[in-house]
């Protein structure tokens, strides 16, 4: 088993630190996910996993500290963001102020504003339009110019991280497989045009779409539900289909947050086959934040502990039950 | 991947729903090109029938259509907009507008002298016309292009903020307009603009309504089917998601502000079209046609029609304008002429934004989903109001981790 | 996109059918029409009202042998205020209705502006009894108006344009009251923009100073700032272009506060809008209160008409209330579309085309009841009198009212 | 951490360093344009084009206060708001001018003050119950409801209360009794000022603290803060949500009722669509000063007032409106969270 331990990390997360005002929620965490491993992140109620969590998928930015997914530094302290702007709009204001001096002098045009306007537009548009795609390359000059902004949820998921919600966020109106292909968007290339123009290529994109969403369906046990809608789901299928939408952008790392919150043993133990299978048969590496400890010592190649937004122990499952510092912070200590 | 692939591939619902899939986008295309053409024919039946042709001639009938026709376009652009992707923009006038100037621009020798082209002296007055169908494009671009310029800086932000900064931009375009003189003729407007043209018939005519009419009809018709297809593709989809739950959409790969912006961008090229048709009609552009009413009737015309439901919405559109601009203003001189003490003091016309007002507030309370409503859009107001304090809670949780970014 | 193609392919298929057999004006029967599109409802309706009843009084008492004459009534103010839109279909709906030969009608430019291209198109003779906007007729902007058939003049009017109005009211502010240093405000608006510029050039072409010029659009409430700015130029007036709903009251109101009180306070026909009673509620004087002594205004109509008395005599007994200030004017443009039908009628031949140039030759002398008027070739009234008008607040038991102080006519 | 949390600070809490040196830059930066004022203008102008700003700034000021509060508290858009000041303005004058039968103004110095205190009192008041009854009516029923439904209520209201005004009083301007004298002025190094205009702008930061005080230092300023910031964690603290939400709309309209009054003694006059610019400029205001944020909405509403007139003062006064709403946008693109209101930005 701790073989997979030893595989090359995917994730690594060095010194995160967050803090609200006054209060910090987590506090110069270290953490590493080896490929094809399960670990679990632990801790009593308020420890910081949810915040810690967030931080690693980009939905929070880290006040210090910074994480890298397969090798490319995806979150940390946004640096200088405030500047950013100025890339967007220095370009068109120049252009704008150059034109119109020559206007104004007579010497190429006679019509300063008019041309000077067209100008500027389509230059306020490019740089915006870059600013707000944000391709890597242009991540990358920013970079150079010391201009960092973490990477946001999309993008990590992109980048090939998927996760569900502690408390469970559905498209409660969509139907199940609407769900999942709401999932599959990354995946999926058609466009405006493709979609205008309801192409071949489209429409058979979508069909195939539709294939896997059904198996992925299958695979998480919701066969058949697929035009139900979310809402009118059970609660355990619930939690399965988000697992579905989550598997629906072929992500290489799954984060999963409590994801036995609220379930009956029954349940619990089908998620738990169904986390190793993901592990086993999908190749996936497994993040688990879990309050259940039973659910995590059964699967988990490593535990990690947090209290109080520190890592207070980390090892494997027979560790970590031994360690006096857990025992005290689940049992001694209230939950904070 | 391997599971997958063991995993039987004909799963129940796969093909079955494949199929449906693909035949409903057939199915729809010719659904709306029949019915608009149906509709069409019937409407301009209705102008030859006695009891109408009493009201005013069939003529002014099919004229008064077409002016509805681009009501409907803008109402099916910003139902895109709110409707679709949730995202509330009141100052969509600014984007007919923007539309019309350009137009204007191209086809008027004001414009022309300000953009140092001739394109009428060259092409005659007539066949300058030709530019109209080139330029309803260009127009659409134009208004999209205006539309990422604004929605840019905004779309990052919540959603509330679109709806102020829209509504601002919605004051300064005209604004911007009216006090240019030097390039825009300021507030006279710029007259003088060349009705469309086609290579066999020439240009079209005041005195003639049809041409103007079947060229609304089929650019409604392929608006909607546009429409449709897009809220049926990827991008449909993304966008119902953002509207239901942001977080929770950005969380699957959804790039949430570029999408958003598309959503936008596409809503203002529509305007943008029915900017160009409306001034290729009235042949002059002058910034008081574009005052905040516009924007505030197209909305209430989208929220009456039913968010989210394109027909809904058209038809919406139709019946408020005729109300608008036919049936309290025929109530006003009947009450006029018949010196009914009361009524006859009473300007229905007056209390038109008051009945807007109370209808707005109504259906947000009792009806959210409107008159003609979107089945999901049904069912998400529905929920949305006895939603359960949890549910609260996450949404306003993310907006707060969403803020921290 | 397969559908759409089909879709395009059809209409324009239809479109060039359509044309083809597009309606032509038709026969036109012994029953004649004359079609009135002003804007009758919401805040428009207190303007407009008068000069509908005008009309409609003219045509009720017009005869023409062997003819009779209805009016077609139509109103183009849409949520109360005049909609260019609307303008232009109730414009569409007057020409492809072949009996009506002759319009009254509309009363803003901005809806003038969509109305001329399509009477024009038809060549059907409209009049309208209160456009003061130049562009309409004349020069380059007047022809792109009448871009199909630029040199078939088929809209006329009774009111003296802006670039009359405007330098009247400077050269009685110079030469009259004698003053040397202007401040103008106004409201960006077609009319008030205009008659400012006006008014400026001549102001200045006079020999007079202006220290003062601003814009403050309509909705405007604190002119505080504006005048503020005046007050260090030291003018001894302060002209205002634009009408009392968009602020000409709200301005004189409001000098007192920075000390500009005792200003003169010089105005177009905008101001001019009867007096300070409490039926008049929201007219310059009653906004201005007693603030509105010593203003000045003009109207671009004659005042003292030969016939005014018997036609006011008239108005009442018709209407049962006093003839408004439009009223006279929308009666003057329908007693010209009618004695243009009655040329026609003399010549035997009663088309549109036929009431166009009888209505527009600038040959003809029309006898209204604003006194004889001709119209050029661009089809402006020849009787270039100007009105003007001093504050009365004593006037109106108290209440004020504008007394008619002079008239100049620039022919 | 909503920013109402953070105006607790004027209610004595320590106030962080950042925002003190914000604060600083700005103070600077004011005093920066006022040199430049006096440097163009001359020392007369500016002074008296500066009381003119103040003035206007203080009106917006007291409309952006009640955007921000409702805003920081339930995080609506409440687009009625400008037509409540509308509508104060109406109650006022009606109180004045058909009440108490007032037209011009009052010279004895005891009665006018009695007759002012009387009328901010009563259209306070007055609006303070509409703005209750509309929350309870219109708001109430959408507090969970998608973002869209309630925004397009507030819009469905402001309809609803510009068009009874316009029924009642018609589409014209309605004269307000200017019951301040115009005719007592003071002397500043050359400049005339109005004591109206000083009164105003008096009454305005009287009002203004006093809000901060309420917040800061009582009770219900406290559960307002609490909801502002977690609502349901207020609900578990047992706060009653539902009427601090109403005492929300209760002050904020009444201040909006207030800007009515003072409206009116300023301008003299009230018409049924002034709200929509005003409220308008109001929100730029309460978005600039950092929305949620109470100081920052009083601050904005001056800054607003300080760009229109300085338009004016430059001969731009055609371009007033495009300016504020392009300084929005900036405002908007380089500093969403607004010059104060970093705590709502964690939202924004």
């Amino acid at each position: 088993m701790s073989g997979v331990l030893d595989n090359p990390p995917i994730l690594v997360a060095r010194a995160v630190t967050r803090r609200f005002g006054g209060l910090v929620a987590v506090s110069a965490v270290d953490f590493t996910i080896p490929e094809h491993s399960i670990v679990s992140l632990i801790g009593p109620n308020g420890a910081g996993k949810t915040t810690f969590f967030n931080v690693l998928l980009g939905v929070i930015d880290p006040s210090d500290g910074e994480v890298e997914f397969l090798g490319r530094r995806m979150v940390a302290k946004p640096e200088r963001i405030a500047y950013e702007s100025l890339v967007w709009v220095l370009p068109a204001v120049v252009l704008g102020l150059a034109a119109a001096a020559l206007g104004f002098t007579g010497l190429l045009i006679d019509r300063p504003l008019g041309i000077a306007g067209f100008g500027v537009l389509i230059v306020l548009m490019a740089s915006l339009l870059l600013g707000i795609i944000r391709p890597l390359w242009y991540q990358k000059r920013l970079a150079r110019i010391g201009i960092f902004r973490s990477a946001r949820p999309n993008d990590m998921v992109e980048a090939g991280v998927g996760r569900t919600f502690q408390n469970i966020r559905l498209f409660k109106n969509m139907t199940a497989i609407e769900n999942v292909l709401v999932g599959m968007h990354v995946g999926l290339k058609s466009n405006l045009l493709s979609a205008m123009g309801n192409t071949k290529k489209m429409q058979r994109e979508e069909a195939a779409a539709l294939e896997r969403a059904n198996e992925l369906l299958t695979l998480v046990g919701l066969m058949g539900k697929g035009n139900e809608a979310a809402r009118n789901l059970p609660y355990g299928d619930q939690r399965r289909l988000e697992i579905a939408r989550a598997l629906a952008a072929n992500p290489k790392l799954l984060l999963l947050d409590e994801p036995a919150a609220g379930m009956n043993p029954k349940e619990t133990q089908n998620l738990v086959a169904l986390i190793s299978q993901l592990r086993d048969e999908l190749g996936l590496t497994i993040l688990l934040i879990e309050h259940d400890m039973k659910l995590v010592m059964g699967i988990s190649d490593r535990i990690t502990v947090l209290d109080h937004g520190e890592k207070i122990a980390e090892g494997t499952p027979e560790e970590v039950r031994k360690d006096p510092r857990v025992i005290e912070a689940y049992l001694g200590a209230p939950a904070a | 991947m391997s599971a997958v692939q063991e995993l039987p591939a004909a799963t129940p619902a796969g093909p079955r729903f494949a199929g449906l899939k693909k035949r409903a986008g057939r199915h729809r295309s010719w659904t709306i090109t029949l019915s608009v053409a149906v509709v069409g024919a019937g409407l301009a039946l209705i102008a030859y029938i006695p009891p109408f042709t009493l009201a005013q001639p069939s003529n002014a009938w099919i004229d008064g259509y077409t002016n509805a026709g681009v009501f409907v376009m803008l109402a099916l652009g910003l139902n895109l907009v709110v409707g679709v992707a949730g995202l509330l923009d009141l100052g969509y006038a600014a984007f007919f507008a923007i539309g019309a100037y350009t137009y204007a621009y191209v086809a008027s020798p004001f414009g022309n002298s300000i953009l140092g082209i001739n394109l009428i002296e060259t092409m005659g007055n007539q066949a300058a016309g030709i530019v109209f169908w080139p330029m309803l494009l260009v127009g659409a671009l134009v208004a999209a292009t205006f539309g990422i310029l604004l929605g840019a800086p905004t779309l990052r932000l919540r959603g509330d903020y679109l709806a102020i900064v829209t509504l601002g931009f919605g004051e300064i375009v005209p604004i911007v307009f009216l006090n240019s003189d030097a390039v825009t003729n300021g507030t006279n407007g710029i007259g003088g603009l060349v009705r469309p043209a086609l290579p066999i018939m020439g240009a079209f005519s005041a005195m003639n309504p049809y041409p103007y009419y079947i060229t609304m009809l089929v650019l409604v018709a392929i608006i909607m089917m546009l429409c449709y297809r897009l809220v049926e593709s990827r991008l449909g989809r993304a966008w119902e998601a953002i509207r239901e739950d942001e977080l929770a959409a950005a969380a699957t790969g959804i790039n949430t502000v570029t999408t958003k912006l598309l959503a936008f961008a596409l809503g203002a090229s529509t305007a943008g079209i029915a900017g160009v048709f409306n001034a290729s009609k009235l042949v002059t552009v002058s910034p008081d046609q574009f005052t905040f009413i516009v924007s505030f009737t197209v909305l209430a015309m989208v929220v009456l029609g039913g968010m989210g439901n394109f027909w809904g919405v058209a038809v919406g559109a139709f019946v408020i304008y005729t109300i608008n601009n036919v049936l309290l203003k025929s109530l006003n001189q009947f009450f006029d002429t018949t010196g009914i003490p009361i009524l006859k003091d009473v300007d229905f016309i007056q209390l038109q934004f008051l009945l807007y007002g109370l209808a707005l507030v109504a259906m947000m309370l009792l009806r959210p989903e409107g008159l003609f409503p979107n089945s999901r859009r049904k069912r998400e107001l529905h929920t949305a109001i006895t939603m359960d304090e949890q549910d609260s809670m996450t949404t306003a949780e993310a907006t707060s981790e969403e803020g921290q970014r | 996109m397969k559908f759409a193609r089909v879709g395009v392919v059809i209409a324009a298929a239809a479109i060039v059918v359509a044309a083809c057999g597009g309606s032509g004006g038709g026969g036109i029967g012994k029953a004649l029409k004359v079609g009135i599109t002003l804007p009758l409802s919401g805040s428009s309706l207190a303007s407009a009202g008068p000069a509908r009843d005008g009309a409609l009084l003219a045509i009720k008492e017009a005869k023409i042998d062997g003819y009779t004459l209805e009016p077609v009534v139509l109103d183009h103010a849409v949520n109360g205020v005049h909609d260019p839109q609307q303008g232009a279909k109730d414009m569409t709906t007057l020409v492809s209705e072949p009996a009506v030969v002759g319009v009254v009608g509309p009363f803003n430019s901005s809806v003038a502006k969509v109305q001329i291209p399509i009477s024009n198109e038809a060549g059907l003779l409209q009049c309208s009894p209160a456009n003061t906007n130049p562009d309409l007729t004349k020069g380059d902007k007047g022809k792109e108006l009448r871009a199909k058939n630029p040199d078939k003049i088929n809209y006329v009017r009774v009111a003296t344009t802006d670039d009359i109005q405007g330098p009247a009211v400077a050269q009685y502010g110079v030469n009259v009251l004698g003053l040397k240093k202007v401040a103008i405000v106004d409201d960006t608006e077609t009319y008030g923009k205009g008659i400012a510029d006006a008014f400026a050039a001549e102001w200045t072409k006079l020999g007079g100073e202006v220290v003062g010029r601003e814009g403050a659009p309509k909705g405007t409430t604190d002119y505080t700032a504006i005048l503020t700015k005046f007050k260090d130029a030291g003018p001894e007036a302060v002209f205002y272009g634009g009408v009392t709903a968009t602020g000409g009251g709200l301005v004189r109101k409001q000098m007192p506060q920075v000390g500009l009180g005792d200003l003169v306070y010089l105005g177009g026909d905008g101001i001019q809008d009867g007096p300070g009673t409490a039926e008049n509620a929201g007219s310059f004087i009653s906004v201005a209160g007693e603030a509105a002594a010593n203003s000045f205004s003009s109207v671009a109509a004659i005042a003292e008409y030969p016939g005014k008395a018997d036609f006011d005599a008239k108005y009442l007994k018709e209407y049962g209330v006093a003839a408004g200030a439009y009223s006279a004017s929308g009666y003057a443009c329908a007693q010209v579309v009618i004695d243009a039908i009655k040329a026609a009628a003399a010549k035997g031949d009663i088309t549109r085309e036929a009431v166009r140039v009888a209505g527009t030759d600038p040959a003809t002398t029309f006898e209204t009841v604003l006194g004889p008027v001709k119209f050029d070739a661009v089809g402006d009234t020849s009787q270039k009198i100007i009105s003007l008008y001093k504050v009365d607040l004593a006037a109106a038991d108290g209440k004020g009212d504008w007394a008619f102080d002079k008239q100049v006519d620039y022919k | 951490m909503t920013a109402i949390a953070a105006t607790s600070d004027a209610g004595g809490a320590r106030v962080p360093a950042g925002r003190v040196v914000r604060l600083l830059v700005l103070i600077a930066v004011l005093v920066g344009i006022a040199a430049l004022a006096v440097h163009n203008l001359g020392t007369e102008q500016a002074i008296e084009q500066g009381v003119n700003a103040l003035t206007r700034g203080a009106i917006y000021a007291l409309i952006a206060l009640g955007y921000t509060m409702v805003y920081g508290i339930i995080e609506l858009i409440n687009f009625a708001h400008g037509d409540m000041f509308m509508v104060g303005a109406f109650v006022s004058l009606t109180f004045l001018g058909t009440i108490l039968g007032l037209e011009g103004p009052i010279y004895d110095i005891p009665v006018l003050i009695v007759t002012l205190a009387a009328t901010f009192l009563v259209t306070m008041g007055i609006m303070g119950l509409i703005g209750v009854v509309i929350e309870r009516f219109a708001y109430k029923p959408l507090r969970n409801a998608p973002r869209l439904a309630p925004l397009i209520t507030a819009i469905g209201v402001s309809f609803i209360l510009q068009n009874l005004v316009q029924l009642r009083y018609g589409p014209y301007q309605t004269n307000s009794p200017k019951i301040f004298p115009d005719t007592w002025t003071i002397e500043v190094a050359g400049a005339t000022i109005p004591v109206l205009s000083l009164f105003i702008i008096a009454v305005a930061v009287v009002l203004m603290f006093s809000l901060q005080m309420f917040i800061g230092r009582t009770r219900l300023g406290r559960a307002m803060r609490s909801t502002a910031a977690d609502r349901d964690a207020a609900s578990l603290m047992g706060v009653n949500i539902n009427r601090t939400i109403a005492i929300t709309f209760l002050i904020g309209s009444a201040l909006a009722g207030a800007a009515g009054v003072v409206n009116g003694l300023q301008y003299g006059v009230a018409r049924f669509d002034d709200g929509f610019q005003a409220g308008l400029k109001a929100f730029t205001a309460a978005v600039l000063g950092g929305i949620g944020n109470t100081v920052g909405a009083a601050l904005g509403g001056f800054i607003i007032g300080f760009i229109e007139v300085g338009a004016t003062a430059m001969g731009y006064t055609r371009w007033g409106p495009a300016i504020v709403f392009g300084v929005l946008v900036i405002v908007l693109v380089f500093r969403p969270t607004g010059l104060l209101g970093q705590q709502l930005g964690e939202r924004a």
